[in-house]
């Protein structure tokens, strides 16, 4: 069931007191906020704050107890991760998913799935529109490739892959997409400085050339104050905080979440 | 592991190459070739081995006391199908290319799956298909089926036979009496289902049919059927692990073993010295004879196993009833060839044609097989194009907890009911397959 | 009604028959997480060792511990060469080498004990309480009582095995958690060996009760194939979901091979015995579709 | 020297993305092809065409479809020989119920017909995973040899329960020279190989592979689990269900339920493995070895016990190869798990080199 709402134009994303709870135990209790297009939206929190399940929650993987959920508008209660891809929902994990058994070519264009019409059979005989629509798919990848620089590793099983690449491996599918909205889930985690600086890059890149509106999950505070439009705290599944990285940084009780208690 | 890798890759290759180079080795241009796709192995391998066992020894008593056929040997060659119809298959094709200028002059598979999925080959290669006591029974009609013969007996006369048997048991009639009917849900198992509804009609008894599903190692719930039927007799159709299972569950269910009588692959040795005590007094049917009290059993004893050649290490299943009925399988085979020769030239090997007709015009009397002191080990056969079966006859035999005993003379089943059933069903098989029925003159 | 009963209590009997299978599976399954399908023929190798070493000419009792040290080797052997080379691989890997290792042992075991079928014999008649039948008419196979008997003392067995024993608790943890258990030392590999052990000791019990029952012969290592809807039924981790699961199919197929043939018969006419040898998969299969975790089993959720 | 791709460059993705994509191995495809298309039904001994050729073309095809299932899709399925199965009785009621429909039309049929079962069973895929969805095919295995065993109407009511199959014909010619019926099973055979090798380099087949590496990640990507699955199934099925029809038709010549054993499933599911999980020529190499093994079994072990003076009897023989083929399928787990295919391949990197080590 859906009804038009009287928000404006340019949000992107509106949750309401959304709530989640597995077994009893509350993953996120009450938390609103909203994505505005084109803007790097950032989710902090001490480990088990709820991030990810704040993201799982966005792309149907979870389905809230309570909560309305506004997409482009659209408010629905719940979906299932398949029809948030087709709406142009696409994310990375916190721990790589990718398929391992696959190419790093293959796996990019499973992230273009969605845009392939070509039924089966004509998959089977190939020759003709199976074959145009592969072609047109794989210049959209090799794009993608291009601009995320990994050329050279194209035919490489990305189980072979030292981590920092897949998780740029990982981008590069949710990228092949072209969504309209890109969840980030500590795209960084386990980085390098250079490598993180380059995924900076391309996150900050993505989000001005293409204009996709990125929501991003990440631990480096550093990172985060630097590239993200605005912040949202999470700690213990509340919401403690919520607005510009800086009025973030002096939120008192932002700072006792990450001082008082050490994580 | 590279190594391994590349050595296993190797290996791989070298197998399928090496298996390039096999070609079918023929045989002795001069010998006359059986051949044997036997089982020895899997499920049911103990029949086999015995089976087999005894038509070897008798075919190499024959090469040792006599030199074979009018100077003619025998030579033969086995492949294990362990019973599987595919197996099967391959081993026919193998054996047939090895056969030489005799092209197969026949051969016996002793697996109704099997001579079902070689018989339309057997037919195009000219190779006579001898399926004693088992196979495609509608084969009786040789007008149909010219290379098929269901030799001795079938399962349809078997089945009539045991109601034969029964009802003299009951001062001839076996009017509102219940029989419950047993059997392996196979091909093998319901052959006989035609004839016995067939003759629960004219006999009028009430016939319940009870299916046991492949292998048949677990028939608590049929014996406790079987028990709230309370039937006057239990006709069984059980092959390999179905029969001591049964035997066993019959005592389990407290049902008596000598109202019980099985079909001749539920009637030796091996079916019943498993289940111990509960096979007593278990009937069976059978179209020979076992112990060796038989004459040409001895003698094989004495010359084959004297001579070293024995196909057994150990001679303890000698005389059994399957050793026995690999013999007499043998006899009939030796004799069809001794017929072939007669007719086409002695001493040098028949063709496949040549054994069909053989087989065709087959007629072993009693003196006959007194001369090969064979008496009373199996019926007289005479065959003709619209008999392939030749006997129909069996006896029946007691097991006494230690050996089976015969209890009853030679029983034919009812002919005049049964034959005209395997003509109908012939005659469909021949639409099917747009076949004209017609008889081989040689 | 009293042939209902008499079903029915066979039924049980048989199943607990059923469960003693199922039993073996729970054990290393539990332990190290692989689905054994050799449990079955690790039944008829060690049915086959006893009546082989009678044939070598130990009597019974002797047989019987001779049969159970070939099990542990057996086991060990499995757990050094076969599965400790698959660790960190996919359970569908692990459970097609136990396949493997089925066809292994099916192999192997008549060559070493030969092949021809042959009884065991534990002293008991297997016929029908001649008291119980007078009393109710009810016919209770006297082996049958016993093996169940039998079966219930395994399971009290190994229910304190693991309770009391220092080996037992090991065995729950490494079953809760493997990782954990690492991390307070419990040598993984030896605890394996243990479990494949205290398994071949299951399938032998198993195979003596069988083989008293139906002889000695291959059809033994099917009696695998009786145990997997038990399994589940009763879920992968549970032994009383293997007793309970192992009850349910017996009295369900029992009463299902009587009760649902003769509605089919009258609804297509020809003969539909024999359903058996599928009812408990469809039965079990429809029970999943309605409860994935089975009996006793416990819900997981996937994490992302 | 001779193997190099040296000097062949991809100018297009077209290019890149052949099925062979280096000279010689198109090249040594057409040869192959040639070979088997022309030089074997010349030269080929009747043995070879019955009992070897057909038999591995067959299985090379039911290994295929249960690749699909197995390979790609990750669904372990346990009952392929009941598809078989169905292929075969359905195609032999079709030809037997339909007056003068052709031949190919019935494969078809049959095909589709074992494909729609294939979909039944495969629907509790969407609930149950790993081991309890393979116990479950195991369902699928008993039922549906129960069923043709039972509803006598499947095999035209034979006493018997087994079904003969019919001569088959097109436009006047009749294929029962071993020859012409091992020519019929290349065609359709190699055929649908092809077809297979382009679904699984297509968006299909990387939807299955997606689904068995990480499902979750599949569906968040947007690949609709239960039409993938379910594709996959019926896919699987149907590949199994044309191979049951042409076992029936141009192998054995008349089957019984039974013959679609149990340990049918388990063969298939072992070419599968040995040849190469997840990989199409891996079928064909799987299948030559688990039929041509018990064959070189009995030849060789003969031989070698003569070699050796020790006596083997033929039971013996039997036994071994269980041993061997049951060590095999652990050696392959262990060692190789992509199995034959990818040991194939290996030995193609090493030639690419040879003779210069490095």
């Amino acid at each position: 069931m859906t009804s038009r709402t009287t928000q404006d134009k340019d949000t992107v994303l509106k949750l309401e007191n959304i709530s989640l709870s597995f077994g009893g135990v509350n993953a996120l209790t009450n938390i609103s906020f909203d994505v505005k297009e084109h803007e790097i939206r950032s989710i902090i929190g001490p480990n088990g704050a709820g991030k990810s399940s704040m993201l799982n929650v966005i792309n149907g993987v979870y389905h809230p107890q309570a909560g309305s959920i506004y997409f482009r508008g659209e408010k629905r209660k719940q979906m299932n991760p398949a029809q948030a891809a087709r709406q142009g929902i696409a994310r990375t994990f916190q721990n790589i998913a990718l398929f391992k058994g696959m190419t790093v070519l293959d796996n990019i264009m499973t992230g273009r799935n969605t845009q392939m019409k070509s039924g089966f059979i004509s998959n089977a005989i190939w020759v003709g529109k199976a074959r145009d629509e592969e072609e047109l798919n794989r210049q959209k990848v090799e794009e993608v490739i291009d601009f995320l620089e990994i050329q050279h590793i194209r035919k490489t099983p990305v189980g072979k892959l030292p981590y920092g690449l897949q998780k740029r491996v990982e981008l590069a599918r949710a990228l092949a997409a072209e969504p309209s909205l890109l969840l980030l889930d500590e795209p960084m985690a386990g980085m390098n400085v250079e490598e993180k600086q380059d995924m900076c890059r391309f996150i900050l890149e993505v989000n001005q050339q293409y204009g996709v509106t990125t929501v991003l999950i990440e631990h480096d505070m550093g990172v985060v104050m630097d590239i993200s439009d605005r912040v949202v705290v999470l700690d213990y599944g509340k919401k403690i905080g919520d607005g510009l990285p800086d009025d973030v940084k002096n939120n008192p009780e932002v700072i006792s979440a990450y001082l008082g208690t050490n994580h | 592991m590279k190594r391994i890798k590349t050595s296993v890759l190797g290996a791989a290759f070298a197998l399928i190459t090496s298996l390039c180079s096999i070609y079918p080795l023929q045989a002795q241009a001069d010998d006359q070739f059986v051949a044997l796709p036997s089982f020895r192995v899997g499920p049911y391998g103990q029949n086999g081995q015995a089976f087999y066992g005894g038509f070897i020894d008798y075919l190499s008593y024959v090469n040792i006391k006599d030199g074979g056929v009018n100077g003619v040997k025998f030579a033969w060659e086995e492949c294990e199908t362990e019973y599987n119809n595919a197996k099967g298959v391959e081993c026919y094709e193998r054996l047939k290319g090895k056969s030489g200028p005799s092209k197969g002059t026949a051969i016996h598979v002793m697996s109704t799956g099997i001579s079902y999925a070689i018989l339309d080959k057997t037919q195009n290669d000219k190779v006579p298909l001898i399926m004693m006591g088992y196979g495609r029974t509608d084969a009786v009609d040789g007008s149909v089926f010219p290379y098929a013969f269901p030799l001795v007996t079938t399962y349809q006369m078997q089945a009539s036979a045991i109601v034969k048997f029964l009802a003299q048991k009951n001062g001839g009639k076996l009017n509102g009496k219940k029989i419950v009917f047993l059997y392996h849900d196979s091909a093998y198992g319901k052959e006989p289902l035609v004839a016995l509804q067939a003759e629960s009609k004219i006999n009028n008894f009430k016939l319940v049919e009870i299916p046991v599903a492949h292998p048949g190692n677990e028939q608590g719930a049929q014996w406790l059927k079987i028990r709230e039927e309370n039937p006057d007799y239990v006709i069984f159709w059980g092959w390999g692990v179905m029969n001591q299972t049964a035997l066993k569950a019959a005592q389990k269910v407290g049902y008596p073993r000598d109202k019980i009588i099985g079909s001749w692959w539920a009637g030796s040795e091996e079916d019943v010295v498993p289940a111990g005590e509960a096979a007593k007094g278990y009937m069976s049917a059978t179209w020979n004879v076992s112990g060796k009290n038989v004459p040409v059993i001895a003698d094989i004893e004495k010359v084959v196993y004297g001579a070293g050649k024995g196909n057994f290490s150990d001679k303890n299943k000698i005389g059994t009833v399957l050793y026995n009925r690999g013999v007499s399988a043998a006899i009939v085979t030796v004799e069809a060839t001794r017929l072939a020769q007669n007719k086409y030239g002695k001493g040098k090997p028949a063709t496949g044609e040549q054994m069909r007709w053989a087989f065709e015009n087959l007629n072993i009397t009693e003196a006959q097989l007194k001369a090969l002191g064979a008496t009373g080990l199996l019926p007289e056969i005479k065959t003709s194009c619209e008999n392939h079966e030749g006997s129909g006859k069996i006896k029946i035999q007691q097991w006494d907890g230690t050996k089976w005993v015969v209890i009853s003379d030679w029983i034919e089943g009812n002919k005049t009911l049964i034959h005209p059933l395997f003509k109908a069903s012939a005659r469909d098989y021949a639409k099917e397959k747009n076949i004209t029925p017609s008889c081989m003159k040689n | 009604m009293q042939f209902f009963i008499e079903i029915v209590i066979s039924g049980i009997l048989s199943g607990l028959m059923y469960s003693l299978v199922a039993l073996g599976f729970v054990l290393i399954f539990k332990a190290s997480g692989v689905l054994n399908f050799a449990q079955g023929a690790m039944v008829y190798s060690a049915a086959l060792a006893v009546v082989g070493f009678i044939d070598y000419g130990l009597p019974m009792w002797l047989a019987v511990i001779a049969a159970f040290i070939f099990m542990v080797i057996v086991g060990i052997c499995t757990e050094k060469f076969v599965l400790g080379k698959l660790v960190n691989q996919p359970p569908i890997t692990l459970f097609m080498a136990t396949i493997g290792l089925s066809f292994f042992l099916d192999g192997l075991s008549p060559i070493l004990f030969g092949n021809e079928v042959r009884p065991i014999d534990l002293g008991i008649v297997d016929e029908p309480i001649q008291s119980v039948m007078e009393l109710t008419g009810i016919g209770i196979s006297k082996l049958d009582l016993f093996s169940s008997g039998i079966i219930i003392l395994l399971v009290i067995l190994l229910a304190l095995l693991f309770q009391y024993t220092k080996v037992g608790r090991a065995l729950r943890a490494v079953a809760d958690d493997h990782q954990a258990a690492l991390s307070l030392g419990i040598p993984l590999e030896n605890i394996w060996a243990i479990v494949w052990a205290i398994a071949g000791f299951v399938a032998l019990v198993a195979g003596l009760l069988w083989g008293s029952r139906n002889g000695v012969q291959f059809a033994l290592s099917l009696t695998a194939l009786k145990a997997l809807p038990v399994l589940i039924l009763g879920g992968f981790t549970s032994v009383p979901g293997a007793i309970v699961g192992g009850i349910i199919i017996g009295v369900s197929e029992k009463l299902a091979e009587i009760y649902i043939p003769p509605v089919l018969q009258d609804a297509f006419g020809g003969n539909f015995g024999g359903i058996e040898g599928w009812f408990p998969y469809i039965f079990a299969l429809v029970f999943l579709l309605v409860r994935p975790e089975g009996l006793f089993g416990e819900k997981h959720i996937d994490r992302v | 020297m001779l193997y190099r791709e040296a000097g062949q460059f991809k100018t297009s993705y077209k290019s890149d993305s052949q099925i062979f994509p280096i000279l010689q191995d198109r090249i040594g495809m057409v040869i192959l092809i040639a070979i088997a298309a022309i030089g074997v039904p010349l030269f080929a001994s009747e043995y070879w065409l019955n009992a070897i050729l057909i038999p591995f073309l067959i299985f090379s095809l039911a290994a295929l479809g249960l690749n699909f299932l197995t390979g790609y899709a990750g669904q372990l399925s346990l009952g392929s020989a009941a598809f078989m199965a169905i292929g075969a009785y359905a195609t032999y009621n079709f030809q037997l119920r339909i007056e003068g429909i052709p031949f190919p039309i019935s494969f078809l049929l049959g095909g589709l017909s074992a494909a729609f079962v294939g979909v039944l069973f495969g629907l509790p895929s969407l609930r149950i995973k790993g081991f309890y969805l393979a116990v479950a095919t195991l369902a699928a295995q008993f039922f549906v040899v129960w069923c043709l065993t039972k509803f006598p109407w499947f095999s035209n009511n034979s006493s018997s329960g087994v079904i003969s199959a019919q001569t088959l014909s097109l436009f006047g010619f009749t294929f029962d020279t071993p020859a012409s019926k091992y020519l019929l099973v290349l065609v359709i055979v190699s055929g649908l190989a092809l077809l297979g090798k382009n679904l699984v380099r297509s968006s299909t087949g990387r939807s299955w592979m997606a689904v068995r590496d990480m499902d979750v990640a599949a569906e968040v990507i947007g690949i609709p689990l239960m039409k993938t699955k379910l594709l996959a199934f019926a896919i699987s099925s149907f590949y199994c269900g044309i191979a049951g029809a042409l076992y029936a038709y141009c192998y054995l010549g008349s089957v019984e339920p039974d013959g679609f054993s149990l340990d049918m499933s388990f063969k298939i599911l072992f070419m599968v493995i040995i040849g190469g999980v997840g990989s199409i020529l891996g079928n064909f190499l799987g299948a030559a070895f688990i039929l041509l093994l018990p064959i070189f079994l009995d030849i060789a072990l003969p031989f070698i016990s003569q070699i050796l003076h020790l006596p083997i009897p033929s039971s013996v023989v039997s036994h071994i190869q269980l041993m061997v083929f049951g060590s095999l399928i652990i050696f392959f787990l262990i060692v190789e798990p992509h199995g034959l295919a990818r040991l194939w391949q290996i030995s193609k990197e090493k030639l690419r080199l040879w003779p210069f080590p490095h």
